[in-house]
């Protein structure tokens, strides 16, 4: 049912990045390649995944009733902190870009490796020492601060275990630093020839701006952090009210990286999306340059806006107004993304393989989550939805359905570069539509929640509210399957599937002109281009039609 | 000046400024001493830019460096002042004036 | 507009026309050893990017914090000595010219002076360090470390047998003078020297970093590695030393100059 | 009666109808948008399905003109929701004069309320119908979030701020309040129910239950004496402190010439950290009560400096600023 080429019959490369080094454990664990560096990360993001699927596992079957089936308050708030933290900063924030931008920024843009290669391998030690620091929190005693950290609850009154956490996060952070840096430096220096800045896949222009937020940003949650680490281990008084402090500020600061850091999580995404859409509907994507321009304007506007999540907090009126304004404007490019996209689709040549059901799925979902944003973004308004499920709503659509779904489509659309095979075809169709109906029937219930007043962070609630957390906990179990399918069939595929070809969709950039999987080098001659981005004309080596003639639109530019 | 980071500065140079810096440094210790109500803050501050600036075009070379050290440059402090504004507009804000010297109260009630 | 004639000029292309001849050794990911240098020097800007917001946040907790409680930040402030504080200034900054004068020096293949002037800076850069060490003595000697002990009118109360007792007086009048208007001067003065020590103390810690790199290109340099055609890590290193230098330049009157007229 | 699957609570305040009516006009916005992007997709992706293997799309591109628009017309809608919930918002930032003012505690994990006359509840709040409502919010410990979903409302207690929310309840019942921000353990159980009541009954509630607590006036008037307030703020302004008749709510001189309005936060302040702020023509004599008054002590005192206002204020002696001094 897929139109794609008649394959023909591969042989996977003789020699390539996964054998040419031996396949000995330090082999892996002392690379310095970025496509090595990449998988060890995609090993290491889906562990966790796992811990914070689990813990929302939990969640989920703990409010099927009004009282709570599962467990103790205090392990309750553990759970969800715990999950938020796993899924937000060792989950989601390295998800695309370490594992999707290490693996394709370099080949996308014609270079051997990224600038620092070692430096890469330190980002994922670092990751990893963050991370046990963290899992040793989970371990002994937990967290239950939420994952905002809130002051004087996190530094003064919990007694869980938050200060191996915070320093894990500290640490963590500048792996994600080190990452961003990483990816500018690469992207400024390394580039083909031929591969001027408007030649680069929107991918690589979204990383960049990704990258941008991560080296601004993250410095400042670091420190944020660790003064909230220090005020408790030595009873120091920075937001402790007790002593003079001021636990607004901690959210200011706080909030100063993590509002940009949802761009951080969402730009990749956007990028593996604005490559899928064009590659199966074969055609340029529809504003290239918007497109581009917007995720700079994204990474930009999202740091004005953080206090939007201070609405209620007694911060100023006139803060409220120039921060819900300034909301209103970072809306503004992803409405430009969202139009080009859906704009692109029109006279393509659209195939349903899976990646791009996945990438039209976060179309969708995305769509919802960031309109929900502009409910509470709407001062009025928010007044009566903060802290309420409209607002776990708000974030899940747009992080699982977006983000999660982003990463999912993008694993599909690399996964024959990254293992030299196919996934399986129709089951990658039957886990996408379960994804799709498992998410909505989870999350869309819980803004209705939300409306009606069930606050979050609530391990027990008024009965009223049960029939809807029963319809989300359904929904949850059928997500966990969806989830569960593609890691399964994505892992038989590595052995088993059919074998690629270096461009078995096929498409245009870079990446794609090199063996499947890639030699360490990445191209056995160093590539020069003369093409513009996501060209389907004239290009008789992609074995397609010569390409109908240009619109009218363009035949005056 | 053309687009090179191997522009070679001269000791001479580098010894104005190292001169400079400790001239600033006594300029700014000297006016601590002074009482000029509100301006003391400012007086400080504009010296330590100005000593910061000398530092970062001269011995950091960014005058000689290339336009996207400058772009560097330029991100960074506007970054900073974003942070910087933004809170602080809060603050300057706020209505009615917070209680916030009161904090001790609350405290003691417990 | 056709944008490929704008945009086209990429860096290799750029690259070639530059004459400066370079040696060293060329990592495996780069094309030419220009590429590497300009993504050494690129990357390490980036680096001090990240560093200035990572201040920046501390900078921004001490100026509400400062805005709210002047006057016990003040009598916090007046509890430092400012000659130290003061020395130290310009040893850091002497260190800093010395640093420029070592990348100086290995441009102009000045092959014997670049440790000479790498070993001054080093030791300049422990003196500091060694002065800030005696000034948090002081601090614990008068219970200025923040937590149970603090008291921000020990050392008034309980002078040294050493001490100015004129120096005393005042400063007694002075705490007292605070408590008259901030009865809780104590907690405030706290704040200030959590500020302090959280401040001075990570830029410390840098320093450390920076002398630990400066060891490393000692090593190097007594080796003759620098020269005009190869000198990447002495720049860099440079680069991350004047910024620490930097931050000491406004730390030293945010932190050491508070209401010092009185 | 609701319907089992209501989408909304109950409209119970003043506020309820604007916040609905906002939800129902940025949904429709939404619904529009969400409509035109998937009816696009889905008729895209149908209508061009890929029909032969080597097939390409038919390249457009983009149209400066069409971007724009489409730039331009989600900022312009964009612009009416923004305005529209900020007109909602200032409103309920900014009490209305004259307000009944209700002082309510939160600490881990309970309420505790205080209404005008003394009586304390806890995780109760009864307010009568129709009445400008203003509750001044104080914690303990931790930040709470005191939430009415029937209201609309809800507002961050903060610890070491005094935060204020306020709204006109407009049907008697019995609502639920939670505490909306996570505050630790127990959390989810820091809430209660708001009743609102007729004024009448009201006001047989506010008598008929009074009985062990005493008037926080009456308290407070305990206090004054006891604390030895009385000594120094003589109420014909002749002792060495001004007269404390008719401050509340006036513009106060200072001796660094400024004026400040004597609202709770100022007299809270003028008795905990005396110093703070030195009234015109005074000496600071006056100790800091700081640390040796409960929160609801201060309430009291507060309250009984309230009632104050209806005395006649000394020509002389008295803390406020005559008009001229005025700014
Ligand atoms: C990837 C993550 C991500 C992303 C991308 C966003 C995007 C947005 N978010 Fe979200 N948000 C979160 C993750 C994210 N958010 C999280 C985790 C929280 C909770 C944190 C916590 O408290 O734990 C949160 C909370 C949150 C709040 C605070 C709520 C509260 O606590 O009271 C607000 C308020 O303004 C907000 C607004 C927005 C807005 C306006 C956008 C915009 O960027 C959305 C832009 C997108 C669109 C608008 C859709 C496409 C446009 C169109 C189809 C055209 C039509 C458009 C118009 C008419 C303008 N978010
Ligand atoms: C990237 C971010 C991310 C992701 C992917 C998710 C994924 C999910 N989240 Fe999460 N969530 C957050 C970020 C995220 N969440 C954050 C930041 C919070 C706020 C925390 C706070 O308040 O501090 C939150 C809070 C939160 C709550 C609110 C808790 C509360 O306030 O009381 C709920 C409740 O339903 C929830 C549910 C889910 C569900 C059902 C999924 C599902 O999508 C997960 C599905 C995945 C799996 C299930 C894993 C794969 C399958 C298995 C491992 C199956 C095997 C498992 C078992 C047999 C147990 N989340
Ligand atoms: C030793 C004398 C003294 C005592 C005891 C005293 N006060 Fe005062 N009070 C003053 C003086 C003098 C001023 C004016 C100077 C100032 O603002 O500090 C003042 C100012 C005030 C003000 C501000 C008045 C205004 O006009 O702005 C309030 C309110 C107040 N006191 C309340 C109290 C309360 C309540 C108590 C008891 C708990 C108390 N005082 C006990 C001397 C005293
Ligand atoms: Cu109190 Cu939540
Ligand atoms: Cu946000």
């Amino acid at each position: 049912m897929n139109n794609t080429p008649p394959t023909p019959s591969y042989e996977p490369p003789r020699d390539h990045y996964l054998i040419s080094a031996g396949g000995h454990i330090r082999s892996w664990l002392l690379t310095t390649d970025h496509k090595r560096i990449a998988l060890l990360y995609l090993i290491s993001v889906t562990v966790f995944f796992f811990i914070g699927g689990v813990f929302a596992t939990m969640i989920r079957i703990h409010l099927l009733t009004p009282d709570g089936v599962l467990v103790t308050p205090e392990t309750y708030n553990k759970l969800f902190t715990m999950h938020g933290v796993a899924m937000i900063f060792f989950f989601l924030i390295p998800s695309i870009p370490a594992v999707l931008g290490n693996f394709l920024i370099p080949m996308m843009i014609g270079a051997k490796d990224l600038a620092f290669p070692k430096i890469n391998l330190l980002s994922w030690y670092i990751y990893l020492i963050g991370g046990s620091f963290v899992l040793y929190s989970f371990s002994t005693g937990g967290l239950d601060t939420g994952w905002t950290f809130y002051t004087p609850l996190s530094s003064i009154y919990s007694n869980s275990a938050v200060t191996p956490a915070v320093l894990g996060i500290f640490i963590n952070g500048f792996s994600s630093i080190l990452t961003g840096l990483n990816f500018i430096v690469t992207i400024h220096t390394m580039r083909a020839p031929g591969m001027t800045w408007f030649r680069l896949p929107l991918f690589v222009w979204s990383h960049y701006a990704t990258s941008l937020v991560m080296i601004l940003g993250t410095p400042v949650v670091a420190i944020t952090l660790l003064l909230a680490g220090l005020e408790r281990m030595f009873h120091l008084g920075f937001f402790n009210p007790a002593m003079g402090g001021d636990p607004i500020l901690f959210q200011h600061l706080f909030w100063f990286y993590s509002h940009p850091a949802v761009y951080i999580m969402v730009l990749p995404a956007m990028g593996v999306v604005s490559e899928i859409i064009p590659t199966f509907a074969r055609k340029p994507i529809f504003g290239y340059s918007f497109i581009a321009a917007s995720s700079i304007a994204i990474a930009v506007i999202g740091f004005l806006v953080w206090a939007h999540h201070m609405f209620v907090t007694g911060e100023s009126t006139y803060a409220a107004l120039t921060f819900s304004f300034l909301s209103y404007l970072v809306a503004i490019p992803s409405a430009v993304k969202v139009f080009n996209w859906t704009a692109t689709l029109y006279k393509g040549s659209i195939s349903w393989d899976a990646p791009m059901l996945y990438a039209l799925g976060f179309i969708g979902l995305f769509t919802i989550g960031g309109l929900t944003g502009l409910f509470l973004a709407c001062l009025g308004l928010d007044i009566h939805i903060h802290d309420t499920y409209f607002v776990i709503a708000h974030f899940h659509y747009i992080m699982v359905g977006g983000a999660v779904m982003g990463y999912v489509g993008g694993l599909h659309y690399w996964w024959p570069k990254i293992t030299g095979r196919l996934y399986p075809e129709a089951l990658s169709h039957f886990a996408a539509i379960v994804l799709f109906l498992g998410f909505n029937l989870t999350f869309f219930p819980q803004f209705i929640l939300g409306y009606l007043g069930m606050p979050r962070r609530y391990h027990s609630y008024p009965p009223e509210f049960q029939v809807l957390n029963v319809l989300s906990t359904a929904g949850a179990s059928i997500l966990a399957l969806g989830y569960l399918l593609p890691m399964a069939y994505l892992s038989w595929s590595m052995r088993y599937g059919k074998v690629a070809g270096p461009n078995p969709w096929p498409a245009t950039g870079l990446e794609w002109k090199t063996d499947s999987p890639p030699p360490t080098e990445n191209f056995h001659v160093t590539p020069v281009v003369d093409w513009e981005p996501y060209d389907y004309r004239n290009r008789p080596d992609l074995g397609l039609a010569a390409g109908a003639p240009l619109a009218p639109a363009h035949s005056d530019d | 000046m053309p687009e090179h980071s191997e522009h070679v500065v001269s000791p001479k140079i580098y010894l104005s400024i190292f001169l400079a810096l400790i001239l600033g440094t006594g300029l700014t210790t000297w006016a601590a001493f002074r009482n000029f109500g509100p301006f003391n803050i400012v007086i400080a501050l504009a010296i330590a830019t100005a000593k910061a600036t000398l530092v970062v075009l001269f011995f950091m070379h960014a005058r000689y460096g290339e336009r996207r050290t400058r772009l560097v440059i330029v991100c960074a402090l506007f970054w900073l002042a974003i942070m910087l504004a933004l809170t602080l507009s809060d603050y300057q804000t706020r209505q009615p004036r917070m209680s916030r010297l009161l904090s001790r109260a609350a405290h003691y009630a417990a | 507009m056709r944008r490929g004639v704008l945009f086209n000029a990429t860096f290799s292309e750029a690259k070639q026309e530059q004459g400066v001849h370079r040696t060293g050794e060329l990592y495996g990911q780069f094309q030419t050893l220009d590429q590497q240098k300009e993504s050494a020097t690129f990357g390490m800007w980036i680096f001090l990017v990240t560093e200035v917001l990572f201040f920046g946040g501390m900078f921004l907790t001490y100026t509400i914090n400062r805005h709210e409680y002047f006057t016990a930040f003040g009598i916090g402030s007046n509890t430092l000595d400012i000659t130290l504080g003061t020395v130290n200034t310009i040893v850091l900054i002497m260190s800093s010219f010395t640093m420029a004068m070592a990348v100086w020096s290995a441009e102009t293949g000045k092959k014997k002076l670049v440790p000479l002037f790498l070993i001054l800076t080093l030791g300049l850069g422990c003196v500091f360090l060694g002065i800030k060490f005696v000034e948090y003595k002081q601090k614990f000697e008068h219970h200025l470390i923040p937590g149970r002990n603090f008291a921000i009118t020990y050392r008034s109360s309980h002078p040294a047998p050493g001490d100015d007792p004129k120096e005393i007086a005042l400063e007694k009048e002075e705490v007292e003078k605070a408590f008259a208007s901030d009865p809780d001067a104590n907690s405030h003065a706290q704040l200030y020297f959590s500020l302090y020590f959280a401040m001075t103390g990570l830029h410390a810690l840098h320093m450390i970093v920076g002398a630990g790199l400066i060891v490393w290109l000692i090593k190097a340099s007594l080796r003759g590695r620098f020269t005009p055609q190869y000198n990447t890590p002495v720049e860099i290193v440079g680069l991350y030393w004047h910024f620490v230098d930097i931050v000491w330049i406004y730390l030293f009157p945010l932190l050491y100059l508070i209401d010092r007229h009185r | 009666m609701q319907s089992p699957l209501p989408i909304y609570p109950e409209q119970a305040s003043n506020f309820a109808p604007h916040v609905d009516a906002l939800l129902i006009f940025i949904t429709g916005i939404c619904l529009l948008f969400g409509a035109i992007i998937t009816t696009a997709i889905v008729f895209c992706f149908f209508k061009y399905h890929r029909k032969e293997a080597g097939a390409v799309g038919i390249v457009t591109y983009e149209d400066p003109l069409v971007e724009v628009a489409w730039i331009v017309a989600p900022l312009i809608l964009a612009m009416v929701m923004f305005a529209w919930g900020a007109i909602v918002y200032v409103d309920y930032r900014n009490a209305p004069r004259d307000t009944l003012d209700i002082y309510v505690v939160g600490k881990q994990w309970m309420w505790k309320a205080q209404q005008p006359n003394g009586l304390k509840e806890i995780n109760e709040l009864h307010v009568p119908v129709g009445r400008d409502i203003r509750l001044i919010l104080a914690s303990e410990d931790v930040i709470h979030d005191f939430f009415v979903p029937a209201f609309r409302v809800k507002m961050d207690v903060v610890p070491g701020h005094y935060n204020t929310m306020w709204f006109r309840p407009t049907k008697p019942g019995r609502y639920h309040f939670f505490c909306s921000q996570y505050c630790g353990t127990n959390h989810a159980v820091m809430g209660g129910w708001v009743t609102v009541m007729e004024p009448t009954d009201y006001a047989a509630w506010l008598s008929g239950v009074s009985g062990g607590e005493a008037n926080p006036v009456a308290a407070g008037e305990k206090l004054f004496a006891e604390k030895s307030c009385v000594t120094c703020h003589l109420a014909n302004g002749t002792g060495r402190a001004p007269s404390l008749n008719g401050l509340y709510g006036g513009q106060v001189l200072l001796a660094d010439g400024s004026t400040v309005t004597a609202d709770d936060a100022y007299i809270r302040e003028s008795i905990l950290q005396a110093n703070a702020k030195i009234v015109a023509r005074y000496q600071p004599l006056m100790p800091n009560y700081q640390g040796q008054l409960t929160e609801e002590q201060i309430f009291a005192l507060i309250a009984y400096i309230k009632s104050l206002q209806s005395q006649p204020v000394p020509a002389t002696g008295s803390g406020i600023a005559p008009v001229s001094e005025k700014k």
